[in-house]
């Protein structure tokens, strides 16, 4: 068993161990923090798969971004120590089942499935490559999602500013 | 090194995090607990494509840009999402999603 | 003759009303509409006789196609044979007299007049179509106008009755849609569908497609026509329609389905139409039988005239079922007679209604003294509806049974003697109303200040009975008229024995 | 590339994005009044409807990520006039309302959104379209900004939907696991009936189906739609539900065309379901908006049996259908928008009596109900009869026959929102309503729509004939 | 051939009449209506006579047989190839003693009510429903065709219905026109079942072509008729025997005769047209009409013998006991068909055979001058007495002396005493029933003498018995017209058996030699004398004796009295049977099951829709989670399920 592998197994554990308190943990701020610890063994993940642009990015923008603002709006609509509504039982036990069931299908597809690597190309991820692919109208060039995601974030911009404004009239 | 570890085992990670993500979508009360069963669930899409990307069809990046956008969109829907949240914060006094069905039937 | 006339002259006057300001404007419109419609009917037919006076022997007559939905070939084609005709005049004697009997309409007689021209429109359409597509485009047409006919002006539990019609229609219309699409599929012109009733005939549907669709055709269509068990509509329905509508309803409507069980159901599918024969005559059978039973127990004049329909209707079911020419004739009159007849007695109880304001027999009494126009009209109605020779009724019952009797197996013969049977029991229900209705002591102090029929009553009923005593005196004229489209119809079930 | 191209093939996504610019300016500009702006406003849509009809032009740009072509841009058109009816019809509750350009720049970056996923021939491109169509129309969910029914809306759609599209994504990446592709082109290539892909399929199928409430994936429908500002719902019903039935219609026939066999099994039993769940809570109804949330949901359903004809009568009926059921929804729409928005009333017991006071609105309604219910001589009649044509072409009467049996119980409903205008008494009928002219524009826009569309055939004849088949 | 085509005016003159007297009557010509109708009757009444002298001295005979003449046939309704209605006219000695009768008594009722119905407020309609009967009647007998006589039948029933319930303000008028059309018309069911098996085994529904056809041993009709049969009876017979149902109910035969004793309620001269001379004879025209086919089949025949008699006796019986005078002429009628109809069964076809058909329709013509002199004069009687009762009356010979007279000589020709009328067509009856049928013969022996006995009862109550006690106002006997129709009619009850009746009109169409046989008579005369002598011992004076007779009959007559229940049976069957056992129920299931079938299935529909109303609860994470089963459901099903 190569270090890699147990590297690997580590940072697999810990994704879904820290995943499974994120849901599970009954106060509100240390699901943050679970998730947010989550995210960061996804990092790792990437790294370890030695995409380390994809790494940056998903450290910069989940673990500086969205998880930041997430507790934020922890902080805004409630006390951190607070518990949380406990869920339903009945719907916890369904949930479990329901899940479990479709966790089991469909890596039963996967595994079926297979995957094998046909074309043991090696791969290599170059920052330049992504940058010139992004702004490249060519073939597997990026350049009009690249606009289209603009546009959503403007107009999630301008949405989010409408709906928080409100507060000023209050 | 890596080939040790084959594509389906990463799989097995990313099929787990995903069904927790919604495991905890389900069960979550808290709207915003649920936010963050999406951003799971987004992940593990994310190491999908990235798995596939790098293991299978290594000739273009294309599972590496529809990650990148993802995590993009991700963040634009979070933010509405949480503008949204806070909103209805402001009326309810609660973010108890079960507080949140006036509307049914 | 152009037939989209027929089309769009009640279009244009139904357009014009929507124009029209105030009770008087709006009631010459239409009365002027739907008289010219009665003088285009009769030209049409006076032009039909001289189509084949000079020797025109196509099965249909002034035809017309033109494609509308090129993708799915559907054109919108026309033309008639003598059923059609016979049809045709029908819708027109009861459309002018449906639009004097409502000429005092008060509340919001300029949707009233719309709605009861649109419908005609929706009739004459049905009746000219050629085209599966254009046949069921008009036959739904025709249905909400009668939602809102009765919804609005009706009397009664008019809301649930009117709600009651539309769903069961549109049931049946669904029927026919099913039956048509499946005609449609089954169809191979060149390598494409159709919907075009005269290429379709010339085909030969393969026989499973046949028993398959024929009972979607025939019992949605059936359902207009009050087939039993899907009769239900019909006495509510007509019970608290106003006036003019019932008279559309029972005179026009339920003629749409006859018409569609004959020219599409049994005339495309004809093999269909042998094999399901004996489920068409029982249910055929049940319905007059049961429905002249259930009249006698009705103690509502207006229930007692829809029940009648029921049963009067199950002649033209039994008809068609018996498969013989003479029968389906007599259907083809029967249709004629009923829709003159029934409209006749449906202005009679709008009539005495609106002056004696109830229509329940045990509070009326006689009338006869009193307003003695209308109580004859009634009873005259009454009469032609129990079979007396002189009027239609007598001439299409007798067709009916005397090719019913053709048919020479036990059940069919059992079946017509029990349609013969009804005759006895129509005489029953008939005289009982029209004994203590018009006949008898008066009732009620008030019904000695009552006012006779007003003159446009007077020419409604007029029109109508002359319909009624033109068909009972001279029957020939409509027989020959309608002999030939039967002949056509008994070719083609004819063909459908031999090839068996 | 060149530019000319770039201009000529998304003129209209262009159209689109300039206006937003001006919008923008105008934001940032001093305070105009709210009228003139709206009349303003709504000559630029206008001019983007009709810029949209000039110089039709077919190719492919940025590779395959934007395709465009005849049917693509009447599609974009069709959509295009759809929304201008709905801004117009929100004239009256627009006019009162602070935030109105950015409801305008919100509301056409969702429509662009849809232009993109329409063009896509990329999943990415599809997906990201889906997501500019989605994101924002949920803060417009929540423009109502002081009612608590609009922001529970808002939520339930944005949480629903972020949920969809991550099963979506969950799928699109399987796909892509499996075919190496994120090209519809290529992947159509690589589709095979293994269990893997046709899972894929199923969550693809799920993300679609939410989008256009199919059961079971319609829960949130009636709730969004009931909450949100009824400009904002008629938007959901008519413009984003059509947008994604392009992209459906055109994916199944060409994408999945190799396990036709399959989706036309799940479309089957999908469409009975949905005519039914849609038909049985339709009836039960008392809110407006929220009986159309359901009707629209078994209309959705008849959709999907044309769908399943996978044949040129089969896109054709869809498209068509789209095009009368923009019509004739945004005629119910824009009455029950105008009434609301002057009254407050939602209910469909408020109707009751109301032709005694409002007789042409009750006509408009009417016909949109008839239309809806499918009901000759309105076009409703000939786009349900061409999309179940199209089902039964498939030979499969079983499902003919449930839809055409279903049509009685909707007609059951149709018909008692009539009764309720026409039949019912009422002490307080809705007063006299004064309609703006701009609303009532529309309205006359939706009827002759409804009437004519039908009756003409040479519009079911020109989208036949720009169908690509199957 | 001569033309006969003016016969044609006959029938159309009192159509015209009707019309003109229906639709303007009313309102412009309302006194004058009784002139019209009676000048337009009168013309129609001389062509009549004029046709019946043409026909039968002038060029009636070829070759010694009387030919029948088809002078006017056009085809009405076209059925099938073969079959179809035709409109003509038939004349042959049949059709034109009918055309007399039915001419000659219409016209004497149309004068006689010129008086009888003056003041009457529908004294134009009265006129107009006059000459529709008129007319329908003429159209019956002048039929060529079955089913051209069916149609004239049903319009002879409306007619009738609407004579009846002339007075219709009257419940029990009402009621008995109801009745009295019912009743026909559930006989006509029979009639017209029995057409449709006859046209269709002779594919024709021309009468002569049918008889031609049916009567022809070798015909492939006969064969097909005889050898199909239901219940082991032949199509034949049943076709026969159901056509008879009709005419027994026209003709009130037993069972179907109910209806006639309560068309009493009617005006009184229209009793005398319609239940003395004309429609009540339908019947026994019908058998005659078809009678060459009905010799062909015996077991049709003896029907029509027995239903004859019994009638005939029972109605006898019925008639001593009733005391509504019209009641008893009645039931006196009834009896008289009878004697018509089973006088129809014994007979054979053509030469001495024959002599049953001869004297039935020898009756029938005698009939037809004294019944309707009875009627009229009972009419006037009633006119003056205002009631129909026996007891309301007594003594009034002195005051109404041409009634008296006339109602006495019509009295003894129902009676059979010679040399009135009835007594020689009676006698041909008696003779020919001894001849094949004996037990027919005593029966229509004895009933002869109960006739002598009930007329003359009636008679003596009416104009003896007591003193006349007329309390009201005119005491007259009647108008001048109301006068000379009791005249002629009485001269006609005196005088018609004198004609020679059995040259002109017997079953082959050759003439019959007959004569008066005296021995044979006594018997017959004897027995009438005989119940005259019982009758003027009982009730020429008034006393006791009547009770005690009847007393002494105990059950019997109050049975006889009662009418022997059958009203009863028939309201029991009507009510507790019809209406009760089907009708009821089938509203009942009308509205419950077959409706109600319907609004269950709405009812399920709104159920299922509450039912899955909790799959909308409001929550968005059980949306997700039907979304997410959904997803898994389809997968699970498409990948490993289906296929």
């Amino acid at each position: 068993m190569g270090a890699s592998k147990i590297i690997f197994y580590i940072i697999s554990t810990f994704i879904l161990g820290t995943g499974i308190l994120a849901v599970t943990a009954t106060k509100i701020f240390r699901a943050a923090i679970w998730l947010l610890f989550s995210l960061i063994g996804i990092a790792a993940l990437y790294f370890w798969m030695q995409l380390e642009f994809i790494a940056a990015v998903q450290i910069i923008v989940y673990v500086g971004g969205i998880v930041v603002l997430i507790i934020f709006s922890i902080f805004l609509t409630q006390k951190s120590g607070d518990e949380m509504p406990k869920p339903l039982q009945q719907r916890k036990l369904f949930s479990l089942f329901a899940v479990f069931f479709a966790f089991a299908f469909t890596y039963l597809l996967i595994h079926q499935y297979g995957f094998y690597s046909s074309n043991p190309q090696p791969f290599e991820l170059k920052i330049s490559d992504i940058g010139m692919q992004m702004l490249s109208t060519t073939e597997h060039g990026f350049i009009l999602p690249f606009e289209v995601v603009s546009m959503l974030l403007l107009a999630a911009m301008i949405g989010c500013i409408v709906i928080a404004m409100k507060a000023k009239t209050e | 090194m890596i080939n040790e570890i084959t594509l389906t085992d990463i799989l097995f990670v990313s099929t787990a995090l995903f069904f927790i993500g919604v495991y905890g979508f389900f069960t979550r009360r808290n709207m915003i607990t649920m936010l963050m069963s999406i951003e799971l669930i987004l992940n593990s899409v994310n190491i999908n494509f990235v798995a596939f990307n790098k293991y299978l069809f290594p000739q273009h990046l294309d599972g590496i840009f529809f990650t990148i956008f993802i995590i993009t969109i991700a963040a634009a829907e979070a933010a509405v999402a949480i503008a949204i949240i806070i909103n209805l914060y402001r009326s309810h006094r609660s973010i108890d999603v079960e507080d949140a069905s006036e509307l049914k039937y | 003759m152009n037939l989209s006339l027929l089309i769009i002259l009640p279009f244009i006057t139904a357009i014009v009303i929507l124009f029209c300001n105030g009770l008087k404007q709006v009631r010459t419109v239409a009365l002027i509409g739907s008289a010219v419609q009665l003088i285009m009917a009769i030209m049409l037919l006076i032009q039909y006789w001289n189509e084949r006076a000079i020797g025109n022997i196509s099965q249909m007559v002034f035809e017309y196609s033109c494609v509308w939905f090129a993708p799915l070939n559907i054109n919108f084609h026309i033309g008639v044979d003598g059923i059609s005709v016979a049809m045709i005049l029908l819708t027109a004697f009861v459309v002018i007299a449906g639009v004097l009997v409502s000429w005092t309409m008060e509340t919001l007689n300029k949707e009233f007049f719309f709605l009861l021209i649109f419908l005609s429109m929706g009739a004459y359409g049905f009746f000219i179509s050629l085209d599966l597509f254009t046949l069921f485009f008009f036959l739904e047409v025709a249905v909400i106008p009668k939602f809102l006919l009765i919804g609005i002006w009706g009397s009664g539990k008019k809301e649930y009755s009117a709600m009651k019609l539309a769903l069961m229609l549109m049931g049946g219309s669904a029927l026919v849609f099913v039956g048509l699409s499946g005609l449609y599929f089954n169809t191979n012109i060149n390598g494409t569908h159709s919907f075009d009733v005269m290429q379709i005939s010339k085909m030969h549907i393969p026989l499973e497609a046949q028993l398959l669709f024929f009972p979607f055709a025939f019992v949605g269509f059936g359902i207009f026509t009050a087939l039993f068990p899907f009769h239900t509509w019909v006495p509510d329905g007509h019970s608290s329609a106003p006036t003019a509508a019932s008279m559309f309803l029972a005179g026009i409507s339920m003629k749409l389905g006859g018409y569609g069980c004959l020219r599409v159901a049994t005339y495309l599918m004809p093999d269909a139409a042998h094999a399901y024969s004996w489920v068409i005559i029982l249910l055929a059978t049940i319905a007059i039988i049961y429905g002249a039973f259930a009249t006698m127990m009705q103690t509502d004049l207006k229930y007692i005239n829809a029940y009648s329909s029921v049963s009067h209707c199950g002649f033209v079911l039994l008809g068609i079922g018996m498969l013989t020419q003479t029968s389906i004739t007599g259907a083809v009159l029967q249709m004629v007679s009923h829709g003159l007849m029934t409209a006749l007695f449906f202005a009679a109880i709008g009539m005495i209604y609106s002056r004696t304001h109830t229509r329940m027999v045990e509070q009326l009494g006689g009338l006869l003294k009193v307003i003695p126009f209308i109580s004859s009209v009634f009873v005259i109605a009454g009469l032609c509806s129990l079979g007396l020779p002189g009027f239609s009724g007598f001439v299409a019952e007798m067709t009916v049974f005397m090719g019913s009797w053709q048919n020479p197996d036990t059940m069919y013969r059992t079946a017509t003697i029990l349609a013969c049977a009804s005759i006895v029991v129509t005489a029953v229900y008939i005289l009982r109303a029209a004994g203590k209705t018009v006949m008898g002591p008066i009732t009620d102090e008030h019904y000695f200040h009552l006012t006779d029929a007003t003159w446009n009553e007077k020419l409604a009923a007029i029109i109508l009975i002359t319909g009624i005593v033109a068909i009972g005196v001279a029957p020939f004229w409509l027989n020959d008229l309608v002999t030939p489209g039967t002949e056509q119809i008994m070719q083609q079930l004819a063909q459908a024995i031999s090839l068996k | 590339m060149i530019v000319n191209d770039f201009f000529m093939l998304m003129k209209q996504e262009l159209m689109i994005f300039v206006i937003i610019f001006i919008l923008l300016f105008i934001k940032i500009g001093k305070d105009r009044s709210a009228e003139n702006l709206l009349y303003f406003i709504n000559a630029l849509l206008l001019i983007n409807v009709i810029s949209g009809f000039i110089l039709p032009s077919e190719g492919m740009i940025f590779s395959d990520m934007f395709k465009t072509n005849s049917l693509i841009m009447l599609e974009k058109n069709i959509l295009n006039i759809g929304t201008l009816i709905i801004s117009m019809q929100s004239y009256s509750w627009l006019k009162n309302h602070k935030h109105m350009i950015e409801f305008y720049i919100l509301l056409l970056s969702t429509l662009m959104g849809m232009f993109f996923m329409i063009s896509s021939g990329n999943v990415l491109m599809f997906y990201l379209g889906l997501e500019l169509s989605t994101i924002p129309l949920a803060a417009i969910a929540n423009f109502d900004l002081d009612k608590r029914k609009s922001s529970e809306a808002a939520f339930k759609f944005i949480i629903s939907s972020a949920f969809s599209s991550g099963l979506l994504l969950f799928g699109i990446s399987l796909i892509y696991g499996t075919t190496g592709s994120l090209t519809f082109s290529e992947i159509g290539q690589h589709i095979t009936s293994n269990p893997l892909q046709i899972f894929a399929f199923v969550l693809l199928l799920a993300g679609f189906s939410f989008k256009i409430s199919v059961v079971p994936f319609h829960l949130w429908t009636a709730d969004v739609y009931e909450g949100a500002p009824i400009a904002v719902t008629s938007y959901l019903s008519v413009i984003s539900k059509g947008a994604v039935l392009f992209v459906f219609v055109s994916v199944l026939y060409t994408v999945f065309k190799p396990i036709t066999e399959i989706w036309y099994n799940m479309l089957f039993l999908l469409s009975i379901v949905t005519i039914l769940i849609g038909n049985l809570f339709a009836i039960r109804q008392e809110n407006f908006k929220r009986f159309l949330a359901f009707s629209s949901i078994a209309q959705v359903g008849f959709i999907l049996v044309g769908i399943t004809g996978s044949s040129q009568m089969g896109s054709a009926s869809v498209i068509y259908f789209v095009l009368i059921y923009i019509f004739s929804n945004l005629g119910a729409f824009g009455v029950v928008s105008i009434v609301s928005a002057l009254t407050g009333k939602e209910n469909i017991s408020d109707y009751k009596a109301f032709y005694k006071t409002n007789p042409m609105l009750s006509w408009v309604l009417t016909i949109a109900l008839f239309s809806l219910a499918g009901v000759p001589p309105t076009a409703g009649f000939f786009g349900k009869f061409f999309l179940l044509m199209a089902g039964a072409a498939k030979g499969n009467y079983i499902l003919i026959t449930i839809a055409a049996l279903n049509m009685i119980i909707s007609f059951y409903y149709y018909l008692r929102v009539v009764k309720a205008i026409f039949m019912d008494e009422n002490n307080q009928p809705i007063e006299k309503l004064h309609v703006p002219i701009l609303p009532k524009l529309a309205l006359l826009i939706c009827v002759i729509g409804i009437v004519c569309i039908g009756l003409m055939s040479g519009v079911y004849e020109y989208i036949y004939s720009l169908s690509t088949g199957f | 051939m001569n033309n006969y085509s003016y016969i044609s005016l006959i029938p159309l003159l009192p159509i015209a009449t009707f019309l003109l007297l229906g639709l303007f009557g009313r309102k412009y010509f309302s006194s004058l209506s009784g002139i019209i109708g009676t000048l337009s009757l009168s013309v129609s009444a001389f062509l009549s006579i004029l046709t019946a002298y043409k026909y039968f001295f002038v060029d009636g005979k070829v070759n010694g047989v009387f030919q029948q003449i088809i002078p006017l046939k056009y085809t009405w309704l076209q059925f099938s190839p073969t079959i179809s209605i035709d409109m003509g006219i038939v004349v042959d000695p049949l059709s034109v003693m009918m055309l007399v009768v039915i001419t000659f008594v219409s016209l004497m009722v149309h004068v006689f009510s010129l008086g009888y119905m003056k003041g009457e407020e529908r004294f134009a309609t009265y006129y107009a429903f006059l000459s529709l009967f008129t007319f329908s009647m003429l159209g019956l007998v002048l039929s060529t065709n079955i089913f051209q006589m069916y149609m004239f039948w049903e319009l002879v029933g409306v007619s009738s219905f609407l004579l009846i319930g002339y007075y219709f303000d009257k419940p029990s008028a009402v009621a008995a026109a109801k009745k009295a059309f019912i009743v026909t018309r559930f006989a006509d069911l029979g009639f017209l079942i029995g057409i449709l098996i006859l046209a269709f085994h002779a594919e024709t529904l021309d009468f002569q072509t049918l008889i031609a056809r049916l009567t022809d041993p070798q015909s492939s009709q006969i064969l097909s008729s005889v050898t199909s049969s239901l219940f082991g009876v032949s199509a034949l017979t049943w076709g026969l025997t159901l056509v008879f149902m009709g005419g027994a109910g026209k003709s009130a035969m037993f069972p179907l005769h109910i209806w006639l004793p309560d068309a009493m309620e009617g005006p009184t001269p229209v009793s005398a047209l319609i239940h003395a001379a004309t429609m009540v004879v339908a019947g026994v025209y019908l058998v005659a009409r078809l009678f060459p086919v009905y010799c062909f089949d015996v077991s049709a025949l003896q029907v029509v013998t027995y239903v004859g008699a019994f009638s005939a006796l029972l109605a006898a019986v019925i008639a001593c006991t009733q005391t509504d005078i019209k009641r008893v002429l009645a039931y006196s009628t009834m009896s008289q068909i009878g004697y018509m109809m089973f006088s129809l069964g014994v007979s054979k076809y053509g030469g001495e055979e024959g002599l049953g058909y001869m004297a039935s329709l020898f009756h029938l013509f005698t009939h037809a001058f004294f019944k309707s002199l009875l009627f009229l004069g009972a009419g006037s009687v009633i006119h003056m007495v205002h009631s129909n009762e026996m007891k309301d009356m007594g003594g009034l010979r002195k005051h109404m002396p041409i009634t008296h007279i006339t109602f006495l000589i019509a009295c003894l020709a129902i009676a059979g005493i010679p040399p009135f009328a009835g007594f020689f067509s009676k006698e041909e009856i008696l003779l020919a029933a001894f001849h094949s049928n004996k037990l027919v013969f005593f029966v229509a022996l004895f009933t002869s003498g109960l006739t002598a006995f009930y007329m003359f009862r009636l008679y003596y109550s009416i104009f003896w018995k007591k003193a006349a006690h007329l309390h009201g106002e005119h005491h007259d006997e009647g108008t001048f017209t109301m006068k000379i129709p009791l005249v002629i009619l009485g001269a006609c009850a005196l005088l018609v058996g004198f004609v020679p009746i059995s040259q002109f009109i017997t079953s082959d169409g050759i003439g019959l030699e007959t004569h008066i046989d005296v021995i044979f008579s006594i018997t017959p005369v004897a027995l009438a004398i005989a119940g005259i002598l019982l009758a003027t011992s009982l009730y020429k004076n008034e006393n006791d004796r009547p009770i005690k007779i009847s007393l002494a009959f105990g059950k019997f007559y109050e049975a006889a009295h009662k009418k022997f229940y059958i009203d009863e049976v028939y309201l029991f069957i009507i009510q507790k049977i019809i209406f009760n056992l089907i009708g009821r129920p089938a509203a009942w299931i009308d509205k419950n099951i077959v409706d109600g079938l319907m609004n269950l299935l709405a009812f399920i529909t709104a159920e299922f829709s509450e039912f899955f109303k909790g799959l909308q609860s409001g929550k968005v994470q059980s949306y997700a989670l039907y979304f997410f089963a959904g997803i898994f459901g389809l997968a699970v099903l498409f990948i490993y399920l289906v296929k």
